[in-house]
């Protein structure tokens, strides 16, 4: 998406503002701006593998659950007295720690985890799938059926994940008290940190020869691959990518929500997951990130003044900016701050499956 | 075009400062936080239901402490994460004096950080796993011992030797089933068979067919909402219906007997601290006013009842303290006797509620018929003795 | 019957025996051809006698259900596309196979490179080499002019020079063009046979058509394919001339 | 343990349940194979049958108001089908990403409506009592075996919908015209062949089979808003198993899905056969990635 002049100059105020969020708002918008902002980390991610590599994944709430779980379980066993179990292992019947706990109480190790975990299983996943060239619808349902089996799994193993209740009452994380008055704030700068690196790292990534040839498969895999090249790496490194930075959406929320359940990584939050992006401009970075903060700050909005509307409002979302705004609230964007006549700007077509 | 780019940056901290108004004089805040739309909407919105009739009775009796109540209601949506973040802002954003709500153990647990963080206060209504004891919830639900352990005193009373134990693969039922497990072992009788279905789960064929093969005396049935009516269905397909194979429930109340059709779990048990057809003048007047303002067929829930007295308790706690401070309301609420539909019930040491168990027979009508009541009302213990014997709950 | 080739130049590709079966249908059936290097063949035959089938069987896009393709005397039946393409044999498709979205410069830089591997690509900068291949066969099409736009935007025959720009980008020895002229006015063809013969002997060039004026202004060996049969193989005059060809494929024969 | 009553009454289970997702899913398979579109709000159309179902056993009394039932609910969800594929799916039919997303929206407005108009409760379907008894073995080698009428009944209008359907594409001039479409969509439109009309009556005729399913599932489970939702998965599977939206690849997926679920369940408890199905269905994508049945499409796929 080529970023008229104007809108590419925008995004110095926009930082600058973020960064005075903390004096601007309240403490309450604050911690749901700095959840939305770890979100739109995972939105980043899917932006690169939807957007660029034109691969509808379902499924991120497997890896945005991987990078949460990861550091929760640190974060239960780093606030633990030596020698006992968590709460929920007590009354799970379990009597000693499982095998694969243990290596997560090293905070260094935890933290490699965040992103390992599911990058790891991401490439595994999608090598899999993708070397025997199941693609496009084929593909996607096939990662809602892996968003199904993941909770259904984390809820089935209640002794060592916490089952349906999921890990929550966190104390501290590297020493720090997360209930100290000054932590939201330091959460807060230490997300928006985050989400400058990683749009700093998939912009660059998009302007690579890698992201022009993840476009090319996106709109002409066969003609890619008669030029000599075996798009499947291509497109197995783009899905890992995107759930590395799931993982890390997925620990950051965890330490703004205090919860990681089951409920925030199945079939219908992977979807929504998608209309962020969608909503935004999957084209576009930019549209990844406003686009996550504006459905999610409708959606509190909304559900707490009309409850019964929020479905509605969503589903509509969905089939209107699907049917009439396919480049999202960036596209909308771009069409009207363009000052030249407008260059027709081709449609997204993708090829047939 | 300066629309565009203000839609921009507007979106980035669409933050419009809503109405954060303190406490107006004359008035209280408290929170009103129940699942309003998702999966759980089908129980929760009844809950909230009663715990606003609660408070437009006190408010039309003149309020707490001269105060007119506010309730503020928001909507968890069946997510966890949003219980939390909306406890957030109902106690950091609007101030409330204290919070009614919850429903599944996920919702409280995620909640529980919020309430201990600002040191406010949850009356939670509704029977769970126990093993749980903090200090920022009033438990006005069930503990284990209170339901689960009196409605197995009654099926071995009743003669019953073997027990098939089948739930919804989520915390209350398996931590339920390892309690009765402990206690059908310790009492020398057999489990037969212990099966989880996943939550909505639909397919109980091969379920059906390991009950058929352990053929078992009596089914304990934590199943909850839509599977309670795959599972009945295919056991009344398979002609095992409820008086042919006894089956005591903990997730049935009149509202879920209604909606499944009382003809496919006639007979069944079910094991409450409240029913519907529970004599007493308090509970006639609460049935009758509540059927008056939500419709003349409206099925009443022990967690509706427990909503209800949650709002008169945490009113006579108030005017006991004096003060609307959660530490101090709680410190009242302990010991202190409150009239409700169930009868006369108070708050113990561990801030559960003292409540009399209950097993009732569906009638043909939708009620419960009252087959069994505990000798006097049961003091709750978080900790079950048998299955956690080193753990108490000390909080006062 | 497979055709035993005498000539002594090396053989560059030979295809022995090839049979492709759609669920009972023979789109080739025992075909046989040899091609030298740095020759230029044109296939001809009637709709639906199997041309585009062999490119795609060439090329490793649909599976040969017996006998053999070999490439420089290596058997290549089994290969991935890409793998194929690699060793340097490339495919121009009936319906021009440019990527729309990308400009004609990307197009062709994307076919240039050598170095496929996804972690050689993280760079921003491409390399001299290719950037100066990429200049040269700008020139060689000669749409230097519209380096800069995108191909979605180009005219039809621009689009299918491009295409054959992408195929000789990629460094391929053998060039197989299917139908490049397909949609072409009289002097953009004229200007595609002049192309083509700009790059025979550098390349082995395999044409495609069943535009007779084309194939005559091409000149070169002709195969001629029948229902997936290998019927004759001359020059453009014999086959002109021969009856059976006329009576199959001309539909009249005169005199 | 392995008692021979519970081996065989497993295999029965294995192909009930096949019969229950196969009827989930025929319309999905319909519709993909034409249009190569995902309908994401075909759950929605079980659900509705559902619905039908209750509506009609409150009007028509007595034991046959579940055969007045079927054809309602598949007239009643061919209605719906229509107007989903008018207004969201024609329009999108070049994206069929963007359709899955589309009718994903679909189905979250199609639950709400229905938890609206009949409450999020749910409402009671109960089967009539001709289903309401199971046929015992009571001696031989295996004694105990249970089969419920109910189940029996589900298997037998799988069948027949299977047959039907199978008739109606081989024989019906429709039949006809799907098949063309369905092998090269271009060919057929420019012989002449109005695909618009096909794609609408082969997708109302998907929608109906779902909503005769629904009043079907009706009899073993809930009817409730979300009850589509606990079938669209599976369906999905078996769709991809399947292989390119055809008939009795999709059948033969939905018996191997039924039988590795239902065999599964003797040994792991339902959540662990769930995933052991995901697994199975990738490994086996890695023997077959075009799926059971290659339906090989003269339609190049450029």
């Amino acid at each position: 998406m080529t970023q008229t002049p104007f809108l590419s100059r925008l995004w110095i105020p926009v930082v600058l503002l973020a960064i005075a969020a903390p004096w601007l708002i309240s403490g309450y918008e604050l911690s749901l701006l700095g959840r939305f902002l770890a979100m739109s980390i995972l939105a980043i991610g899917l932006m690169l593998v939807w957007g660029e590599a034109g691969i509808l994944t379902l499924g991120q709430g497997v890896f945005f659950g991987l990078g949460g779980y990861a550091l929760a379980i640190h974060m239960k066993l780093a606030g633990l007295e030596p020698g006992s179990l968590p709460d929920f292992m007590e009354w799970s019947g379990i009597t000693a720690l499982p095998w694969w706990w243990v290596p997560f109480k090293s905070p260094v190790l935890a933290t490699l985890m965040v992103v390992v975990v599911p990058g790891v299983f991401a490439g595994f996943f999608s090598w899999l799938v993708f070397r025997r060239r199941v693609v496009g619808v084929y593909f996607a349902l096939i990662t809602q059926a892996l968003a199904l089996s993941f909770a259904t799994l984390l809820v089935s193993q209640q002794g060592a994940t916490g089952g349906f209740n999921g890990l929550t009452n966190f104390q501290t994380l590297y020493g720090f008290d997360l209930n100290a008055a000054r932590a939201p704030v330091v959460l807060y700068w230490v997300t928006l940190a985050l989400v400058v690196v990683c749009f700093a790292g998939v912009r660059w990534l998009i302007r690579s020869r890698f992201g022009m040839l993840l476009r090319a498969t996106r709109d002409g895999e066969n003609r890619v691959r008669f030029l000599g090249y075996d798009t499947t790496p291509y497109k197995v490194v783009a899905f890992t990518l995107a759930a590395m930075l799931a993982g890390i959406g997925g620990a950051l929320f965890t330490l703004h929500a205090g919860v990681i359940s089951p409920a925030l990584v199945g079939v219908v939050p992977s979807i929504e997951m998608v209309v962020w992006v969608a909503v935004g401009g999957r084209g576009s970075l930019w549209g990844a990130v406003i686009g996550t903060l504006a459905v999610n700050f409708a959606k509190d909005e909304i559900s707490s003044y009309l409850p019964g509307a929020w479905l509605y409002v969503l589903g509509l979302v969905f089939i209107l900016v699907v049917g009439f705004l396919p480049r999202g609230i960036m596209g909308l964007a771009e069409d009207l701050t363009r000052r030249s006549a407008r260059k027709p700007q081709p449609q997204p077509v993708e090829a047939p499956q | 075009m300066k629309q565009a780019t203000g839609l921009l940056t507007g979106a980035l901290l669409a933050t419009a400062a809503f109405s954060v108004g303190a406490h107006a004089e004359g008035t209280v805040k408290v929170g009103v936080l129940q699942s309003l739309s998702g999966t759980m909407a089908i129980s929760e919105v009844t809950v909230k239901n009663a715990e606003m009739m609660a408070i437009d009775e006190i408010n039309a009796a003149g309020g707490v402490m001269g105060k007119k109540i506010v309730p503020v209601v928001e909507d968890g949506a069946s997510d966890p994460a949003i219980f939390a973040q909306k406890a957030t802002k109902l106690i950091q954003d609007d101030k409330v004096a204290t919070v009614f709500g919850g429903w599944t153990s996920a919702s409280r647990k995620a909640m529980l950080p919020v309430f201990q963080r600002t040191k406010n206060l949850l009356w939670y209504p509704v029977q769970f796993e126990g093993n749980e004891c903090s200090p920022n919830i009033m438990y006005s639900g069930a503990q284990p011992n209170q339901q689960i352990v009196p409605s197995l005193k009654w099926a071995e009373k009743a003669g019953y030797k073997k027990y098939f134990l089948i739930g919804s693969d989520y915390v209350f039922p398996r931590t339920a089933n390892l309690i009765l497990k402990k206690h059908i072992a310790k009492d020398g009788l057999k489990t037969v068979g212990e099966q989880y279905v996943p939550l909505g789960g639909t397919d109980f064929s091969a379920v059906i067919a390991k009950i058929q093969a352990a053929k078992p005396d009596i089914i304990f049935n934590t199943l909850n909402g839509d599977s309670n009516v795959s599972f009945f269905k295919q056991m009344a397909a398979a002609g095992m219906s409820p008086e042919k194979l006894p089956v005591m429930s903990f997730s049935i109340g009149e509202q879920e007997a209604q909606a499944m059709g009382t003809k496919l779990v006639q007979d069944s048990f079910a094991g409450w601290n409240y029913f519907e057809s529970l004599p007493g003048a308090a509970n006639k007047k609460f049935v009758a006013d509540y059927q008056a303002k939500f419709g003349k067929n409206a099925a009443i829930t022990d967690p509706m009842v427990h909503g209800y007295l949650d709002v008169y308790a945490w009113k006579a706690a108030v005017e006991k303290a004096k003060s609307f401070n959660p530490d101090k309301v709680r410190a009242a609420a302990v010991g202190l006797k409150i009239a409700s539909p169930m009868g006369d019930v108070h708050f113990a040491q561990n801030q559960s509620l003292v409540q009399t168990a209950y097993v009732g027979k569906l009638q043909p009508d939708g009620q419960f018929k009252i087959e069994w009541k505990s000798d006097g009302a049961i003091q709750p213990d978080p900790y079950d003795p048998v299955a956690f014997p080193n753990k108490s709950c000390k909080l006062h | 019957m497979s055709v035993i080739a005498e000539e002594t130049k090396p053989l560059l590709l030979s295809v022995d025996g090839v049979t492709v079966d759609f669920d009972g249908f023979k789109a080739i059936d025992n075909f046989s051809m040899t091609l030298e290097a740095g020759e230029l063949r044109i296939l001809i035959g009637p709709n639906g006698a199997g041309k585009s089938t062999l490119c795609d069987t060439i090329i490793g896009r649909v599976q040969a259900a017996s006998g053999k393709v070999r490439f420089r005397g290596h058997e290549i039946s089994g290969l991935p596309e890409y793998e194929i393409v690699r060793r340097g044999i490339c495919r121009k498709f009936q319906t021009p196979g440019v990527v729309p979205s990308l400009s004609v410069r990307d197009n062709l830089a994307l076919a240039a490179r050598r170095d496929r591997r996804w972690w050689r690509g993280l760079g921003l900068a491409v390399p001299a080499d290719e950037r100066a291949r990429v200049e040269e066969i700008l020139e060689i099409v000669g749409l230097a002019d519209r380096a800069d736009v995108l191909a979605g935007e180009l005219a039809h025959g621009e689009k299918q020079w491009i295409e054959i720009g992408m195929v000789v980008a990629t460094g391929a020895e053998l060039l197989l063009l299917d139908e490049p002229t397909a949609g072409m006015g009289p002097n953009e063809t004229a200007r595609t046979a002049q192309l083509i013969h700009s790059l025979v002997g550098r390349h082995t060039v395999l044409v495609i058509d069943h535009d007779m004026t084309f194939v005559e202004a091409l000149g070169g060996k002709v195969t001629v394919m029948h229902q997936g049969k290998f019927l004759r193989q001359g020059t453009v005059e014999q086959i002109r001339n021969d009856p059976e060809v006329a009576a199959v494929y001309l539909g009249r024969s005169d005199h | 343990m392995l008692d021979l009553p519970l081996l065989i009454g497993q295999v029965f289970n294995g192909f009930s349940v096949a019969s229950l997702v196969v009827l989930a899913a025929l319309g999905l398979a319909l519709s993909f194979g034409l249009m190569r579109v995902i309908n994401m709000a075909h759950g929605e159309m079980l659900m509705l049958g559902g619905y039908l179902a209750y509506l009609t056993f409150l009007v028509v009394p007595g034991p046959l108001a579940l055969l007045v039932a079927m054809p309602v609910a598949f007239v009643g969800a061919a209605a719906v089908g229509a107007v989903i594929e008018v207004s969201v799916i024609h329009r999108l039919s070049s994206r069929p990403l963007d359709t899955l997303l589309a009718t994903w929206g679909t189905s979250l407005i199609l639950q709400q409506g229905a938890r609206d108009v009949f409450g999020p409760i749910g409402v009671s379907v109960t089967a009539p009592d001709w289903l309401n008894h199971s046929f015992a073995i009571a001696s031989g080698p295996l004694a105990g075996l249970s089969l419920p009428a109910t189940r029996l009944f589900i298997l037998l209008v799988a069948v027949v919908v299977l047959a039907a359907l199978g008739l109606f594409i081989a024989k019906s001039r429709i039949g006809l015209l799907v098949r063309a479409v369905n092998q090269d969509r271009m060919m057929a439109a420019a012989s002449g062949i109005n695909v618009r009309q096909v794609d609408l009556a082969v997708f109302c005729l998907g929608s109906g089979i779902a909503g005769l399913a629904g009043v079907v599932l009706a009899l073993l489970g809930p009817v409730t808003p979300s009850v589509g939702q606990s079938y669209i998965v599976p369906a999905f599977l078996v769709v991809i198993l399947g292989g390119l939206g055809s008939m009795v690849g999709t059948t033969i997926a939905a018996l191997i899905l039924g039988l590795v679920s239902a065999l599964s369940q003797i040994f792991l408890d339902v959540s662990m056969s769930q995933v052991l199905v995901l697994v199975f269905v990738i490994v086996f994508l890695q023997f077959r990635p075009q799926g059971v049945i290659a339906v090989r499409s003269r339609a190049l796929e450029e």
